[in-house]
């Protein structure tokens, strides 16, 4: 039996094994997986298997799903192929939610870094400002961006990313504030590294792992969100999004009820995902200290 | 069932001069004996916010009030029917007109209608005030009252009569002076509460809810009307929520395609709803692509003609419109009467032909696919505007034009494509309203200011067209002011400044239980005095 | 000489003057935002007419004040404001305070009665999930939950009216109350409680799953903590660790997101606001930026300022009763 | 001792932890007994299964993932195991009562103090509500805290630590129960604290003539309080026998090694600095902290941490600043390094006050002093491998990065520790490791001083050792000053050439180590170090042979 205590244990799995690991244990976050790689690779097979520009007349408007098989979904109002639209559709739903979430996590990553990392009156300007934000009812803000820049599929991500940075701002300052007091920050500010690396690359990485659950959040929150315009009738018609085809679908929601139930499908789907995914990647990133 | 008869009955283009039976037609059969009693409970799709017509000319506006205050001269399937006017004529010349108004109707608080009220209304309101109006009472110098019950208008330019007398159902509604006078007319308590002479006195307006109306007792055309108690208009802005209103029974009309038109075509098919463009015939409205002729592809004649051929307008009536419309013959709707014409070019839809033209025009197809690019903004009135939008779009990517869609809300659109010009087609609606001097040549003329929205912004300007314009609407005769309205037709069709595709009445969904329901050709915009309700 | 106020009152001074920034920011932010917007309410106006002629258009124009440059109406409606001047919507052609009074009832009823039922729902099955965490009653509550949260609010709704008004003929389409029913007294709360079921029942299930999820998170971290383990030791049963150690603990973080989440909330309304034709501030503000109605949409975030600003300080009171650990001195 | 049936009596217990866990059982066959008045001490090292013996004795052991194999467990006779929840429940608080480590999170922050007390009566006795409260002041009185009846509306945070601990014992012995389980209940306090609790177990128990199973890893405390000491060592038990008998003649060669780390209360020989240079010179120190008033009120009121602080540090020196809680000391390691911002004063190294720094200037001037911290573990960043964590410091000073990584190496070496651990994550090292690396990552800059703020007093006693053995070699093999806080004075004596000490702020003692220890001027200085657990006992001299 040996007390010396510079023998090292065994070198842990993989970072991303264990990851894997925890992530795998929760059942409904596997399901999340699947769904969401369904609909990547709808994403990313869109244009491969279904060949066609899916604005384009494919067939007799409003043919019930299963009747012909060029258009194995059915047709809209217009003639379009639902299926062409579903998988085109997913790729634009992933490109708003992805990019929407990016940018409002950056926004919100600077800001509250800034913001808790510095404190003083660099966090009030910014905290107020936050807060002046959130105080506007995010939805309205929303419309009020897409009445200002117009419903291009560009200009509604930016919106969106507009209205969704406070949040993770917030999360982000609450973590800067508690991990900027941990000595690990002290040593290396002992050490003379400057601020903006210790925000980015000391503190930013720890700080990450809640940010990137709720990541997942705002990528749902996106889809919704884009949804909700389209359902106003401020969505881009140039594409076809999912919430495009509710939008219009749901005119004919009563006679033709497939053209809205099958995107209305696929977001509560995506969006579950997404969720379930983020319990998921909680698991993961931030293991609780369960015995 | 589906497409019922446009009935097209008026005598238009000649003044009515005596007082018309009350006949009614419509729906009710003549041996029901009208009951008097209940609520009717009307749908609207828009909020209602002034309720003066006097102020603000607009068919939402006339829904409600028309119920409450009356026009001088309304319209029936017979012709100009007077109502609080008794007779009219003009003087030799066309610039006087008089007047003779109906003596002892009352207004709901009581005081005398008398040509007091007229004259204050049309000097004050029409002229200064009301929209288009303004315009066409822009010679107006004032109006005499010789007695109680006689008015004349003294114009300093001719007014046609038959002009005079088709604006008057929409911009003749008086006002009480004893209630405007001396006040900010615009800011007038009454705007928004109406005090009228109809067969309804306004009881009270629940914003974003409902305006509600309560039988007047003391109503000019005797004690017998009106039959209703009540009517109630309820703003549900969702059109599905408004198609599941009337199933459930909690609505009893609504006007306007104000539910989507595939539950007009579904409730066209259900017993207990009645569903028709009867009664629309006044607010007939056409489905536009307009053109910025600033871009040169634009200005290219050729380029229109084949961009009109791309259109399969016989689908899209049948795929957007259900069927209940028909396509269009230039800017005066059929429902335009002595002023419509069908001898005019027309552009059938042939693809081949339209790509064909424009390799001709010099835009053969490119590396990319497509001719040219065209930046597209659809207006914002609900769903077939959008839809046409859309469907225009994936018509011109058939002929190899790329067509990139700006969706925008109303200010956005009317912004962009009447002040900024920033676009390069749009599509809209253009509304006729009962005679083309109102409202539709300025979708021709040139000279409008800037920035005037459903006005010739589009950049086209032809000499010849605003001499035509200004010469018909000069004209008195009005056989001859037909003949120039014909030759105006036939030349927008032949340069298509504009295109009016596709000519649509409104379509309403009313249920079995009312009973004398449009039965005019601005039915919703009429007083309803003989409404009922069979419960 | 100073001045001995009541702690409360001294913080709800604190919590004003620190307030009055943010909301003349947001003010500044929104006329500004909404003046970028192409056209104004002019074009608003005449688009809802269907036409207008050039010189009725410009004559709105300069009764409006739209053709003074920006910075003087900016400066213009600030001063008004100042004095609680809201203005005058041009769209209803009625003071803007008087329609904002109208429409505050419906939807602080609709807001008040959805978050509360969010929220008690959310705590109870978010802490009942917790103590069964990762069984199958847990994945049950904790997905289905997340399929209402996933749902779109218009979907969620169009369905509930297709269910309960059209097929099942129960409930009534939309509207606060019966046109035309003229309920007075107890027939009347009933009326109104009719209405409101549906769009309450979209709202608080949309926002159920988030203080579920956060329940059962903040339960389960809670129950993770010492004093629980001391309970146990003292014998105390699950009940009573639940309710008297674990519940009022887990139910500090929820709290404090509850003010949070007015804004959210009335944002979240202006859809099922659409649907169920509720005249609420939700529907209103929508419908002012469309209309380009500047002097009704600054007063709508005006007052939602300061009833977020009410509600924070409220949370903040309602915090400070259940925290032990801070004291109002 | 004079029971005939032991209290509890624990035959070839056996815990099984999860799969996945770094063995199979966290113990393995323990046999345990306590008998009425007896003090038992299970002593043993972090993860060595010490807790889970109470929370298989009390039955709250995670289950399932932790779950008793095998074994027996009776008290008074009756097996534990066999018990219905319902049974168990009632025995819970009532005859087995538990003490626990950290007296703060212990009680619920919500409740009142007294709620808390009463509501052991309620869920136990029949009493009234009134006898109950009376039952509760009571119980507070012999605890002997003051005011009783204010503190049975305190809520737990009102309170100071040790009379949170008082609270929690009051709580444990309320119902008189026939044995107590304390789980290191002095870990946490301050020294003199933690004596008068010890005092006060002690007192109780003889008075109650409860079996007492009381676990800790601190043979101080042990010498101070068992009876009978049992010696676990991951899960097993390697020896059992009297207090005396243990502490004095360990027989396992594990004991005896424990013993051996133990810092002994002699301080070094003094050594003679005056001639050294000197390298840190502080002067005036004040810091005056902002302390948070109630969430309703905005008056913050201010709190001195450090008044007039001034001390010189001279090459090869090690200046040890020790005191309790709240002294201040900390503070002091962290104006040093500037850190925190001092409100007055100067800290001279290398000739350049680093309290005047331009920001440009003090990110150069870090290289000359260095910090060693608490705990290990969180001044690592953990998202950094070891190489890149020791390297960090040179690279900021421009030294080239592939030189500052080899070097980095090297220095694992110099600290004792094989270069494969340069590619690995903090998490992968254990507690003694990982300040091995933070010591290497220290002299990494090759500072003049380095700054040690209590850097062993998160590890066990035997890496504790080992850690202070290697900080004194490498100080004399670089010639470096130490200035080192801590708050334990064994282990001030084990490398302190002079010490400081500090109360609220003020020094109110310094001088040569020993003969401070040998003679203290001041009354606090006495009290601290008579406050030292086990002061009485010298632990034997072992010649470390059996590692």
């Amino acid at each position: 039996m040996t007390l010396l205590t510079t023998e090292l244990p065994k070198p842990e799995p993989h970072r991303a094994v264990l990851l894997w690991r925890r992530f795998a244990r929760n059942r409904a976050a596997l399901l999340g997986l699947v769904i969401f790689v369904v609909v990547l690779i709808m994403a990313a097979t869109a244009g491969l298997i279904e060949p066609t520009d899916p604005l384009r007349r494919a067939g007799v408007p409003l043919t019930k799903p299963f009747v012909d098989w060029a258009t194995p979904l059915g047709t809209d109002q217009l003639g379009r192929d639902i299926l062409a639209s579903l998988f085109y559709g997913a790729r634009i739903s992933l490109l708003v939610g992805v990019l929407a979430t990016l940018l409002s996590i950056g926004i919100g990553v600077v800001i509250g870094a800034v913001s808790g990392y510095f404190g003083g009156w660099i966090d009030d300007v910014l905290m107020r400002t936050t807060e002046a934000f959130q105080t506007i009812p995010n939805f309205v803000l929303l419309l009020a961006l897409v009445a200002i820049l117009g419903s291009s599929i560009e200009y509604i991500t930016v919106a969106i990313a507009i209205v969704s940075w406070t949040a993770p701002a917030r999360m982000v300052r609450a973590e800067f504030m508690s991990l900027r007091g941990r000595e690990f920050v002290d040593a290396a500010r002992n050490l003379g590294v400057s601020n903006t690396a210790i925000i980015f690359r000391e503190i930013l990485p720890n700080a990450l792992p809640p940010i990137v659950v709720y990541a997942s959040v705002i990528m749902a929150l996106s889809i919704l969100l884009e949804s909700a315009l389209a359902f106003l009738g401020l969505g881009d018609p140039n594409h076809a999004s999912w919430g495009n085809m509710i939008g219009q679908g749901r005119a004919v929601l009563r006679s033709d009820w497939y053209c809205a139930a099958i995107p209305g499908t696929a977001i509560i789907l995506t969006v579950l995902s997404f969720s379930l995914l983020g319990e998921g990647l909680n698991d993961a990133l931030n293991p609780r200290q369960k015995k | 069932m589906i497409q019922k008869k446009v009935a097209l009955r008026a005598s238009l283009g000649s003044a009515a001069l005596c007082a018309l039976s009350v006949m009614t037609t419509g729906a009710a059969s003549a041996e029901d004996a009208p009951k008097h009693g209940g609520t009717a409970i009307i749908h609207m799709a828009s909020e209602q916010r002034a309720l003066n017509p006097a102020l603000r000319a607009s068919t939402g506006v006339y829904n409600i009030t028309g119920k409450i205050m009356e026009p001088l001269i309304d319209k029936s399937y017979d012709g100009y029917e007077p109502v609080l006017a008794t007779e009219w004529s003009t003087s030799d010349d066309g610039k006087h007109i008089t007047v003779k108004l109906r003596e002892g109707v009352k207004w709901h608080d009581g005081e005398p209608f008398t040509c007091a009220d007229v004259s204050f209304s049309a000097m004050e309101l029409w002229k200064k005030l009301l929209n288009y109006s303004s315009t066409l009472q822009q010679n107006l110098d004032s109006v005499d009252c010789t007695d109680d019950f006689t008015a004349v208008f003294n114009y300093s330019k001719p007014m046609p009569l038959s002009l005079f007398v088709a604006a008057m159902p929409d911009l003749g509604h008086p006002v009480a002076k004893h209630l405007y006078e001396g006040t900010d007319i615009l800011k007038n308590p009454y705007n928004t509460a109406p005090v009228g002479t109809g067969p309804f006195k306004f009881v009270e307006y629940e914003r974003g809810q409902y305006v509600m109306a309560e039988r007047n007792p003391d109503y000019w055309r005797g004690e017998e009307f009106p039959y209703l108690d009540r009517i109630v208009w309820r703003f549900i802005r969702d059109k599905s929520a408004a198609a599941a209103a009337l199933e459930s029974g909690e609505v009893h009309e609504s006007g306007f395609n104000g539910v989507s038109m595939s539950d007009i075509e579904r409730l066209s098919k259900d017993e207990r709803f009645e569903v028709g463009t009867m009664g629309y015939e006044n607010n007939v409205a056409h489905s536009t692509v307009e053109f910025n002729h600033r871009n040169p592809i634009m200005a290219d004649l050729k380029v229109r003609q084949a961009m009109y051929h791309g259109l399969d307008i016989d689908y899209a009536i049948k795929t957007i419109m259900r069927g209940f419309a028909k396509p269009g013959r230039g800017p005066v709707p059929s429902a335009g009467g002595a002023n419509y014409t069908d001898q005019v070019t027309t552009y059938d839809y042939d693809p081949e032909l339209a790509m064909k033209m424009l390799d001709e025009a010099g835009y053969p197809v490119k590396d990319d696919g497509f001719r040219f690019h065209l930046r597209h903004r659809p207006a914002p009135w609900g769903e077939y505007t959008q839809l046409w939008g859309e469907y225009y779009a994936q018509a011109m990517r058939e002929i190899g034009i790329d067509v990139e869609i700006l969706t925008n809300d109303a200010p956005g659109f009317l912004n962009g494509v009447y002040r900024d010009y920033d676009f390069d087609t749009a599509n809209g609606w253009h509304q006729f309203r009962s005679d083309p001097a109102v409202s539709t040549m300025v979708w021709l003329r040139s000279g409008a200011p800037a920035g005037t929205p459903w006005s010739n912004q589009f950049g086209w300007q032809s000499d010849e067209m605003d001499t035509m314009i200004d010469e018909a609407q000069a004209e008195l005769d009005p056989e001859k002011r037909a003949a120039d309205y014909h030759a105006i037709q036939a030349k927008s069709m032949d340069e298509i400044p504009v295109i009016f595709a596709i000519e649509h009445p409104f379509i309403s969904v009313t249920s079995t239980k009312l009973k004398n329901h449009h039965n005019t050709p601005r039915w919703n915009s009429s007083s309803w005095y003989d409404l009922w309700l069979d419960e | 000489m100073t001045l001995h106020l009541p702690p409360i009152l001294t913080y709800a001074l604190r919590r004003l003057v620190q307030a009055v920034p943010v909301i003349v920011l947001i003010m500044i932010g929104t006329f500004l935002l909404l003046k970028l917007a192409p056209g104004d309410t002019v074009d608003a106006l005449v688009g809802d007419m269907g036409g207008a002629d050039a010189a009725y258009i410009a004559r709105l124009r300069t009764e409006y004040g739209l053709d003074q440059p920006v910075w003087v109406q900016l400066w213009l409606y600030m001063v008004k404001l100042v004095q609680f001047d809201f203005g005058w919507s041009f769209v209803y052609e009625e003071s803007v305070a008087t329609i904002l009074l109208e429409r505050l009832g419906t939807t602080l009823m609709l807001m008040a009665t959805s978050l509360s039922i969010a929220f008690t729902v959310g705590c109870f099955l978010g802490a009942f999930a917790a103590r069964r965490a990762y069984s199958l009653t847990d994945n049950v509550i904790s997905t289905v939950g997340l399929v209402f949260y996933a749902t779109p609010s218009f979907f969620l709704s169009l369905m509930m009216i297709l269910l309960f008004s059209v097929q099942l003929g129960w409930l009534p389409v939309g509207g606060i109350k019966t046109v035309a029913g003229f309920y007075t007294g107890w027939d009347h709360v009933v009326d109104v409680a009719r209405h409101l079921i549906m769009p309450t029942a979209a709202l608080s299930l949309i926002y159920l799953s988030f203080y579920l999820r956060l329940m059962r998170a903040s339960v389960l971290e809670v129950a993770d903590l010492d004093f629980v383990r001391t309970a146990r030791a003292k014998g105390a049963g699950e009940t009573r660790l639940m309710v008297h150690h674990i519940m009022r603990n887990a139910l500090l973080p929820v709290i404090t997101l509850l003010g949070m989440q007015f804004s959210t909330v009335l944002g979240g309304s202006v859809v099922v606001e659409t649907i169920f034709s509720l005249p609420g501030l939700g529907q209103l503000a929508y419908q002012s930026v469309i209309q380009r109605d500047m002097n009704m949409l600054m007063g709508i975030i005006f007052l939602c300022a300061i009833i977020v600003v009410v509600v924070n300080f409220l949370t903040d009171l309602l915090y400070a009763r259940l925290d032990s650990r801070i004291e109002l001195a | 001792m004079n029971g005939n049936t032991p209290v509890l009596e624990i035959k070839g217990l056996r815990i099984a932890l999860p799969k996945g866990a770094d063995r199979p059982y966290a113990l393995d066959g323990l046999d345990l007994t306590v008998n009425p008045g007896e003090i038992v001490c299970l002593v043993g090292e972090s993860g060595s299964g010490k807790s889970l013996t109470a929370g298989a004795i009390m039955r709250l052991l995670p289950e399932p993932h932790v779950h008793v194999a095998d074994g027996a467990i009776r008290f008074e006779g009756e097996d534990l195991l066999a018990l219905s929840e319902a049974r168990m429940k009632a025995i819970r608080g009532d005859r087995i009562a538990q003490i626990f480590q950290e007296p703060m999170t212990a009680l619920n922050p919500q409740k009142s103090v007294g709620w808390q007390l009463d509501e052991v009566l309620r869920l136990h006795t029949e009493l009234g509500k009134s006898d109950r409260k009376a039952r509760v002041i009571e119980m507070l009185e012999r605890v002997k805290i003051p005011d009783p009846a204010s503190a049975y509306n305190a809520y737990p945070h009102q309170i100071s630590g040790g009379q949170r601990q008082r609270v929690m014992i009051a709580m444990a012995l309320s119902l008189s129960p026939r044995l107590i389980i304390a789980d290191e209940p002095t870990t946490a306090l301050d020294v003199t604290t933690q004596l008068e609790i010890l005092r006060l177990i002690r007192e109780l128990q003889e008075q109650d003539g409860a079996g007492v199973l009381f676990i800790t890893h601190d043979f101080g405390v042990v010498a101070e309080i068992a009876d009978k000491v049992a010696v676990l060592c991951k899960g097993e038990l390697v020896e059992q026998g009297p207090a005396q008998q243990i502490l004095n003649r360990p027989q396992h060669s594990y004991t005896q090694a424990l013993i051996a780390a133990i810092p002994a209360l002699t301080p070094p020989a003094p050594r003679d600095f005056t001639g050294a240079p000197v390298v840190l010179e502080a002067k005036g120190l004040v810091k005056t902290f902002a302390a948070r008033g109630g969430m309703f009120s905005g008056k913050r009121k201010a709190v001195k941490a450090v008044s007039d602080l001034s001390f010189v540090l001279r090459r090869g020196e090690t200046l040890g600043v020790v005191g309790e809680s709240g002294s201040g000391k900390t503070t002091v390691s962290r104006i040093v390094t500037r850190l925190l911002e001092s409100d007055t004063g100067s800290v001279t190294v290398e000739g350049t006050d680093l309290l005047a720094c331009s920001p440009r200037e003090l990110r150069r001037m870090r290289q000359y002093i260095q910090m060693v911290f608490q705990d290990p573990m969180a001044s690592l960043n953990p998202r950094k491998r070891v190489e890149a964590l020791i390297a960090q410091g040179p690279i900021v000073h421009g030294v080239d990065p592939k030189e500052a990584r080899e070097r980095a190496r090297k220095l694992l070496e110099l600290v004792e520790l094989s270069p494969a651990a340069a590619s690995r994550f903090p998490h992968e090292f254990s507690g003694g490791q990982r300040q091995r690396i933070g010591i290497a990552r220290a002299l990494a800059m090759e500072p003049r001083v380095i700054v040690a703020d209590e850097p062993v007093s998160a590890l066990d006693v035997s890496v504790q050792a080992q850690v202070l053995k290697l900080l004194g070699d490498l100080r004399d093999r670089l010639d470096l000053s130490l200035l080192f806080v801590t708050h334990d004075l064994r282990v001030a004596a084990q490398l302190c050439d002079r010490l400081i000490v500090m109360q609220k702020g003020e020094i109110v003692e310094t001088g040569v180590t020993a003969e401070i220890f040998a003679d203290p001027q001041h009354p606090y200085t006495r009290k601290l170090l008579d406050s030292i657990p086990g002061r009485g006992w010298t632990p034997p001299v072992i010649r470390p042979d059996a590692a």
